[in-house]
């Protein structure tokens, strides 16, 4: 018996809705955001591969795969090598605490949320290394750029999830998503005018961090094309960028799915009874994508900022709004309102 | 004709009567476009007096011209307020070009003596960094491609 | 009055527009009347004089031998070098030399890439 | 004291960390080199290198006849083809004593500025995608082709337009194709002034452009800065104002200058000089003399000399041709822009942030292949450098086998 039950474990991970299905899920969110990009731009976007180019960023991860890959001379071999794929496995390993077809993830216990928040910084971390260890003076600006971003976006950040894991009173998230659905009924953003007031403070920071934290226009300061050439990642190339690419599609998944998570009421929606799994499948998609569209838009909207612009916007007024906004849901939760 | 001419014969006259014997010729082509030739140590005071009195600030551009004999150094200013172009015109050995740079007083003749020195081997004195310009580095020493005598096939 | 995401507006009409984007490999496009592309040459007119030869800033026409023209010769047109300038067309007495809306010319093979009539 | 001041140059010299950008960079379009000198995020030198596209044009100048040299000096430059063959081409007629035509000159003015609105148009868009605003470069490139196409018809291509001639242009604009350019110039105008204001409103376009970059007035006058370069730093200077040539004395029109001396400053310049060029492009077309279009050109000239000057958009545009007596020129002498504004923008360099150094760069609306000018094919002998890929190929393994590993040794002792 239990030995089944490892099977079906193993498999969920392996297969659905673990690894496989998210780096799917992670290339369709690729198509996605760049297709909407296009559409901004009035452009078409990806055409050619599959329908209306849906395959275009498998087809790129292929392509990628069997091309020459160059170590520098300069560069630290192990670290150069393992880095890409720390980072993938790192952001695969986010992904098995996000509900998607049931109300908890693949992977869950008390204080999940915190180690997901914990595992989510390792990221930033890895890009440092990344660019430390190739070794190129681009790179390295690189580096010293991601740093200084890491120490402004990932506050607001992790204070935007906290104000969440607050009202729920519980650091699952599991509970999260149960008391949004128990407790309010609603997700917790629409649930009523009050959390929508406070909440949709918390949403728009925890986007506009997370802009930051995928390192997307505006805030594409650390692989900065025009600039520094794309920054920590400039040496990478072949399999590694392959694997580089694939976490960052991976990331997308993480940040759009904890979103709806926290906020959207994660993947709960109208059901037929027993057929769940298939339903909050697809109810979490549709949340995602609703992140994506917002993302996709943003980065579509802004020129990039420069780092101490960045660096100063984020500490001057995200991480005060943050604290008050906190400071908000205590005080409601002292007046008894959640 | 006289009427039209008028203003460029003036400027002519004034650096003909500080020059002296300096000056060699003056001449006019086209509207507001004066040429002023001098001997070879003067044209730092012609360009020195064309700043002042005419206050020609632009400098264009040094055109170096090989003929034959000499090398023609081409000193290209503008006033544009009144529209006057004063060309100083000066020659130079070719055998063994060497001048003093006009970057004290135009400091943007650093790049376009380092043109003149790439393309024609004019040695500027006093020049900062007298380098290839537009010429590759591996470019061979002495060989000057705006020299009449150089031809493309010389460097297969 | 400035503030962050001035171009909203303008991006959310062009969802639902069609993109501006010209598919051109697989749609093709028409030059418009009076382009200057490939070369299009009539024996015919020639008489062989040799100007569009003696003008072609980039000497891609050639003159070859040939006898049906009046002077014995008749230009040979190596249109990998063309620019495409139209100064050929421009000075040909005959009107023999004629540019064309042909614009896709690329070819692996520079051999090819020529118009010997 | 000698030693604290030892001291000082060892640290000063250790935190020196120099990045290359060019040959080839995400931010220059061209190959040129640039290596600066940083501290941390700040710039404190700046070298360049130039010559990477020299293509010799100069010298395969006096190799060619007066028709030919046309579209020789068209090549000089994609983006202003028109005011380097229209300043050929008329200095060329001064050279000779010939006078083109009313109508000729009208039509040539026409073109001149048609390049100026693609011209800053693109440079709006190149500019926006330095800053990271891909979004904004897509618009304006987009509308851009109006004019393109506008200017393919007039002309038969988008590019090199091949319109002038020695004695006049080459092509006559029909009513129709007049009526057909009016309707482009309405939407360009439209969406031109769309654009302007999106600009001072957008605050992330601000937050980069403004206050960054600095050149002032003094720097641009010692430096001799051209263009809108040294019109963004309040200095009043336009050769279609200052030199008129080509219809520019009867066509009316403002110069735009801004005074506060940066990119921002450089931004403006360049939108309303768009504006103010499609008003002009307008007026042109309503005022077009009847007549002749050309008139002949003589195939020797007689031995003299001749300059003359052009605003192309990039700012002033200088040639200088002297003949001798043959069909062929005896020296032909040009100036670009960019090369004037090379020394401005070093200047303007020192101070910034890296992160500022593409829009900076772009700020002068750089053209390097214009600025260097060069290549070896040898008309005379018939020799020609030209490589297929399989050669090329074969050339580059060779000579990374050779040469590659002591290559980027060197590089890394830097």
């Amino acid at each position: 018996m239990e030995a089944i039950e490892l099977l079906i474990l193993i498999l969920k991970i392996v297969i659905f809705p673990g690894a496989l299905f998210c780096i799917a899920y992670g290339w369709f969110l690729e198509w996605f955001d760049r297709k909407l990009y296009a559409r901004f731009q009035n452009r078409v976007g990806p055409f050619l591969t599959g329908p209306r180019g849906i395959l275009q960023p498998f087809a790129d991860f292929i392509k990628l795969l069997a091309k020459e890959d160059i170590t520098p001379i300069e560069a630290d071999k192990f670290g150069f090598t393992a880095t890409p794929l720390l980072t993938l496995i790192v952001s695969l390993f986010t992904l098995l605490f996000i509900p998607i077809t049931s109300l908890s993830g693949i992977l869950s216990f008390p204080g999940d949320l915190l180690f997901v928040l914990f595992i989510s910084t390792v990221f930033g971390l890895l890009i440092m290394f990344a660019g430390y260890f190739s070794g190129n003076r681009f790179s390295i600006i690189g580096t010293e750029r991601t740093g200084l971003q890491f120490i402004a976006y990932e506050i607001p950040f992790v204070l935007s999830v906290i104000s969440v894991a607050l009202i729920a009173r519980s650091l699952e998230i599991e509970n999260i998503v149960k008391y949004q659905i128990e407790t309010l009924g609603l997700p917790l953003i629409i649930a009523t005018p009050v959390t929508f007031v406070v909440y949709l403070v918390a949403f728009v920071i925890y986007l506009i961090s997370s802009l930051a934290k995928l390192e997307k226009v505006p805030f594409d300061i650390p692989e900065a094309e025009t600039e520094i050439v794309s920054g920590w990642q400039v040496e990478y190339s072949g399999k590694k960028l392959a694997f580089f690419r694939l976490a960052t599609d991976l990331k997308m998944v993480f940040v759009s799915g904890l979103a709806a998570t926290l906020f959207l009421g994660g993947p709960y929606g109208p059901s037929i009874p027993g057929l769940e799994p298939v339903f909050y499948t697809i109810w979490f998609i549709i949340k995602t994508l609703v992140v994506m569209f917002i993302l996709s838009n943003l980065r579509s909207l802004f020129a990039r900022y420069k780092i101490d612009q960045m660096v100063r916007g984020f500490w001057k007024y995200l991480i005060p709004i943050a604290i008050l906004q906190i400071l908000a849901v205590e005080v409601l939760i002292f007046w008894g309102v959640f | 004709m006289s009427e039209e001419t008028s203003f460029e014969n003036e400027v002519i006259e004034s650096f003909k009567k500080v020059l002296g014997e300096k000056f060699v010729d003056g001449y006019v082509k086209g509207k507001r476009q004066v040429f002023i030739k001098v001997v070879e140590d003067a044209y730092k005071e012609a360009l020195k007096y064309a700043l002042e009195k005419w206050s020609a600030y632009h400098l264009t551009t040094i055109t170096g011209i090989d003929t034959g004999e000499k090398i023609e150094l081409l000193y290209h200013l503008l006033e544009p307020k009144s529209s006057l172009t004063i060309t100083i015109v000066t020659e130079i050995s070719r055998s063994d070009p060497k001048i003093d740079t006009v970057s004290d007083i135009f400091p943007s003749a650093l790049v376009y003596e380092r043109e003149v020195f790439d393309l024609l081997g004019v040695i500027f004195n006093g020049h900062p960094n007298l380098t290839h310009l537009v010429l590759p580095d591996d470019w061979p020493e002495g060989v000057y491609p705006l020299r009449k005598d150089w031809k493309p096939e010389q460097m297969k | 009055m400035h503030y962050p995401g001035a171009l909203e507006k303008e991006l959310l009409k062009h969802i639902p527009k069609k993109p501006a984007t010209e598919m051109y490999p697989f749609v093709k496009v028409e030059a418009p009347e009076g382009y200057r592309g490939k070369i299009a040459f009539d024996i015919q007119k020639c008489i062989g004089c040799s100007l569009c030869a003696l003008n072609c800033p980039s000497g891609a026409i050639e003159m070859v031998k040939d006898d049906r023209t009046k002077l014995k010769k008749k230009p040979k047109f190596f249109y990998s070098r063309c620019l495409f300038c139209g100064q050929c067309e421009e000075v040909c007495p005959r009107k023999a030399i004629k540019l064309t809306r042909e614009f896709e010319l690329a070819d692996y093979d520079k051999e090819k890439m020529v118009i010997d009539v | 004291m000698n030693v604290i001041v030892e001291v000082k140059l060892l640290t000063e010299e250790k935190r020196m960390f120099k990045i290359p950008v060019g040959p080839q960079h995400p931010a220059l379009k061209e190959f040129e080199n640039f290596t600066f000198t940083v501290d941390g995020e700040l710039i404190i030198d700046v070298n360049f290198r130039i010559g990477y596209t020299h293509r010799g044009i100069e010298k395969l100048a006096e190799s060619k006849t007066y028709i030919q040299n046309l579209y020789l000096c068209e090549r000089v430059c994609g983006i202003c083809s028109a005011a380097h063959q229209g300043c050929y081409a008329q200095t060329a007629e001064a050279l000779a004593g010939v006078t083109a035509p009313p109508r000729g000159v009208y039509i040539r003015t026409l073109i001149w500025e048609l390049e100026r609105i693609h011209s800053h148009l693109l440079w709006l868009g190149v500019a926006a995608h330095e800053i990271g605003f891909d979004t904004f470069f897509m618009l304006v490139w987009r509308d851009r082709e109006v004019v393109m196409d506008i200017l393919e018809m007039i002309s038969g291509n988008r590019v090199n337009y091949a319109m002038n001639t020695v004695g006049g242009v080459r092509r006559d604009i029909s009513d129709e194709l007049k009526y057909k350019i009016l309707k482009g110039l309405d939407i360009l105008e439209e969406r031109t002034k769309y654009y302007k204001e999106v600009c001072m409103k957008e605050q992330t376009i601000l937050a980069r452009a403004a206050n960054v970059g600095i050149l002032t007035r003094e720097q641009a006058l010692k430096l001799n800065a051209v263009g809108p370069t040294a019109r963004a730093s309040g200095v009043n200077v336009d050769i279609r104002k200052d030199v008129p040539y080509g219809a520019y004395d009867e066509v009316p029109f403002n110069v735009i200058v801004y005074d506060t001396c940066d990119v921002l400053a450089r931004i403006l310049v360049r939108v309303d000089e768009t504006l103010e060029s499609i008003r002009m492009s307008r007026w042109i077309l309503e005022h077009l003399p009847q007549g002749e279009i050309r008139t002949n050109f003589p195939r020797r000239v007689a031995e003299n000399e001749v300059l003359s000057r052009v605003e192309a958009p990039r700012g002033e545009l200088f040639y200088y041709i002297k003949s001798n007596g043959t069909d062929k020129p005896e020296r032909l002498k040009i100036r670009t822009p960019t090369l004037a504004n090379l020394l401005p923008v070093c200047e303007m360099l020192k101070g910034c942030y890296i992160a500022d150094i593409p829009i900076v760069l772009a700020g002068i609306d750089p053209c390097f292949a214009c600025m260097d000018r060069a290549l070896f094919i040898d008309e005379n002998s018939g020799k020609r450098w030209v490589w297929d890929t399989k050669q090329l190929r074969k050339y580059s393994i060779k000579w990374y086998k050779e040469h590659g590993e002591e290559v980027v040794r060197e590089r890394w002792k830097q």
